[in-house]
Parts: C-alpha cells; structure tokens; sequence
C-alpha cells in the first residue's frame, strides 16, 4: 500500500507509523529529515512544482516496492514556512524483512533529494537564500543505479 | 503556444510563476528556448544568463536542455531542486 | 546523547522522535520492531535478563555512536506481554548525515537480535512455545563484523 | 556459592528462575556446571540434556560453554535469545 502526500500541515509521525503497522507486518523503517537550525536559520520555506511532486513521489514509492519486498510505503513531504526542529520530509516503509525495509527507506530518501521538485529557502529573520544543491546528494542518488 | 513555468530564483528572477509563450520557429530545443527567453528584458535576462545553473522538465517530466520541444504544452524552468 | 529503556510500557514513537529531535541535527531514521499476528498468534510475551538487558542496550548504542557521527541514539525495548500490531522495540538515530542515520539504525537492530537476553513466547490463545533463534538473525549481526 | 539464574524454557524445566549452587571441585567450566546440574533431577535432566540448545552469561558477559567459570559469582544459562 502506497501512500504519498504533500502537505502544508506539520508531519504526524505517530499517525503515520500506526498507518504503516496497519499492513500487519513485522517492521516499519523511517527517515524524517528536520529543519536545522544551522548559520542562525529562523524559518525554512517549501517551494514544490505542484503536481509533478505527488506524481513523482508515487513513482519513487513504487519503484521501492518493485525492487524490496513492501508491504507499505508511506512519503509525506512538506511545503510552505516551517519552523527549526519542524520535520519536512518523513519516509516509513514496511516489511517482513528488516533489512528490505531500512534499504527502501534509505533508497527514497536518496532519490526524494534529486528526483522530486522541491526547492528549499531559508529565511534569517528578514533575509532569504535560496538553499543549493549538493553533489553529495546526486552521488547518493546515484549509488541506486549501480546496484 | 507554450505555458511556461518559473519556480524558486528563476521564477523572483522573472518576476512572474507563469506565463503563455509562442516563441519564434527557430526556438526548437529547451537551451533555444532558455537563449531565447535571456533576450526578453532584464529580469530574464538575470534568469537565463547561464544555463548551467538550469534544469528543465517538459510536460513534468525531468529532461535535459538539449532535448527538442517536440509536442510538450509545459515546460518548466527552474534551478537543481533541494528537498527531502 | 544516548537513551535507553527496557519498560513494560508501550513504545511511544512520537516522543521519542521528538526526543531524538532536540538534538538539532538534521536527520533521524528508525526503526520499529512489531507484534506479528501470523499462525494465530495472539499475544507475544518478552522475557528479559534484568540488570543485563540496559547493559547491553547501552553499550551497543555507544558503538553505534563510535562508528558513526551521530548526535543522539535511542533503543526502547518493551518487555512482558504485547498485542498483535504493538511495537516491540524502536532504534532510532539523529545525524547531521542521513547515511550515518540509516546505517546506525540498521547496526543496531541487527545486533540487537543476537547481543541483547531477551526471549519471545507466543501465545495462541492459552498454548504457547518459545520463539526459536534464527540463523539469518546470526549472520545480519556478523556482517558489521567483517566490514 | 555461585548464584544461577534461568530462562526461558531453561527456567520453565529447571521450576525457578535463580537459585544458589555450591557446585563440587570438578566443576571447572560453564559446560561442566551444565553437565552436573543435569544430574540434579529431572526439570534438570530435561532442562540440560542438550548443552548445543544452551548459551550462557558469566556475570552478565556471554560467554561460550566452554570458558572456566573462574570467579563469577552469577552464571545465566539459557535459550538463545529471540529479542528485537
């Protein structure tokens, strides 16, 4: 079971783990990536390219489910201002097999960063930047397709 | 016609999330399209001076600058994405 | 920061993701081990060997934390009778890096299995048997051995 | 004195879970306490009659059935275990 949204409401990380436990099976992964407060970041804002986000987060999930035995996957990502300490992205995914369930979890977390249309900002107080990507990030990415 | 979509510094660049272009028959591959749209004020011009720091999707699908056009009715324009 | 628990009570995964927040960095995986209700069973009961139990959690939390740049680890593991569908035990990480989060999370699940007394009964309404040990369990700890 | 605690299935058999044991002389190693309490009765006999089933702890370190036990004062002995 795949479920996917893209949210302005903060992430419910208990729900969503009672949602994931629902599949019956023996172990649930996750990866919730938080807002740091990092170089005196106040506020950190979701920009999203609406539509293609929840079309390409449901291809990541089900990608993950064609290549590790799931019995759920769950990506919720934020969008819009959220606070230091605020969850942005959570991944769960469930499985009989915990090592299915962790490698899956590490896989959309890895592929969420190159492969879904989100653009980060942070705000000091009055003054914005827009976040850059990282080439750590594309090599993580990209460890997925050598397997 | 073209819809064209802008998001983060691209889009403060441009100063518009979206606009309905009909760019000149010459414009055939997203790098024409984003040479193109560099020459049309100053806003774009700030947008658009250096492709390197594009990426493009074409009917909401990721693709590279050198692809054609083709058929796509959306084309967004936009820098490396940071999520997750 | 380490936090260990061997309680009767239920896992609470919000509070500990919360928990697992406060140290500011920028990512936090986990892992839940949960009651399966396969071959009828209905309730699963832990037995541990106290005093050794905390021991052993929090040594393998201070390995984990050796081995990987972490700013936080966590194990809750409950004991004494659980229903189907109730968590066992949550491992969860926080790291500046998401791939130091993961594989954490992974090494101590894997080592828990195998470094920490405790033992699993499943009842079947009133008949019950004793969990037996796993190879596969073995060899998921080994392979942090030869790495 | 050596305090013994059990198990699990270990305890189940033995019918306690801790009791203290001054084993006689010839009971050097962890494999040879088992051997002997096998002879104490017949939870014992049940309970170790297979010292390939058991695994043990000396003073709260496992430890394999054949290391001396020394001076520990607390020996485990058990199933292995099914935790996580």
């Amino acid at each position: 079971m795949i479920r996917v949204s893209v949210q302005e409401a903060p992430l419910d990380i208990a729900a969503e783990h009672r949602a994931l436990a629902q599949s019956g099976v023996g172990g649930i992964a996750s990866f919730t990536g938080l807002v740091r407060g990092d170089d005196g970041v106040t506020t950190l804002e979701l920009e999203q390219y609406p539509g293609m986000t929840g079309r390409m987060l449901t291809r990541l999930a089900e990608q993950a489910a064609e290549r590790w035995s799931l019995a759920a996957a769950t990506i919720v990502h934020r969008v819009g201002p959220m606070a230091v300490g605020d969850g942005i992205v959570f991944v769960g995914t469930a499985s009989a097999h915990r090592a299915d369930a962790l490698e899956a979890c590490a896989y959309l977390i890895d592929r969420l960063k190159t492969d879904a249309p989100f653009w980060k900002r942070e705000w000091q107080g009055g003054e914005s930047r827009w976040v850059e990507a990282r080439a750590c990030d594309d090599s993580a990415a990209e460890r997925w397709d050598t397997k | 016609m073209l819809t064209i979509l802008y998001f983060a510094w691209v889009r403060e660049a441009v100063g518009k999330a979206q606009e309905e272009i009909a760019p000149p028959p010459s414009v055939t591959t997203v790098a024409e399209l984003v040479g193109w749209l560099a020459t049309q004020g100053e806003g774009y011009a700030e947008a658009f001076a250096d492709p390197g720091r594009l990426r493009a999707a074409l009917d909401q699908e990721f693709v590279s600058l050198d692809v054609p056009l083709g058929s796509a009715r959306e084309v967004a324009l936009f820098p490396p994405v940071t999520g997750g």
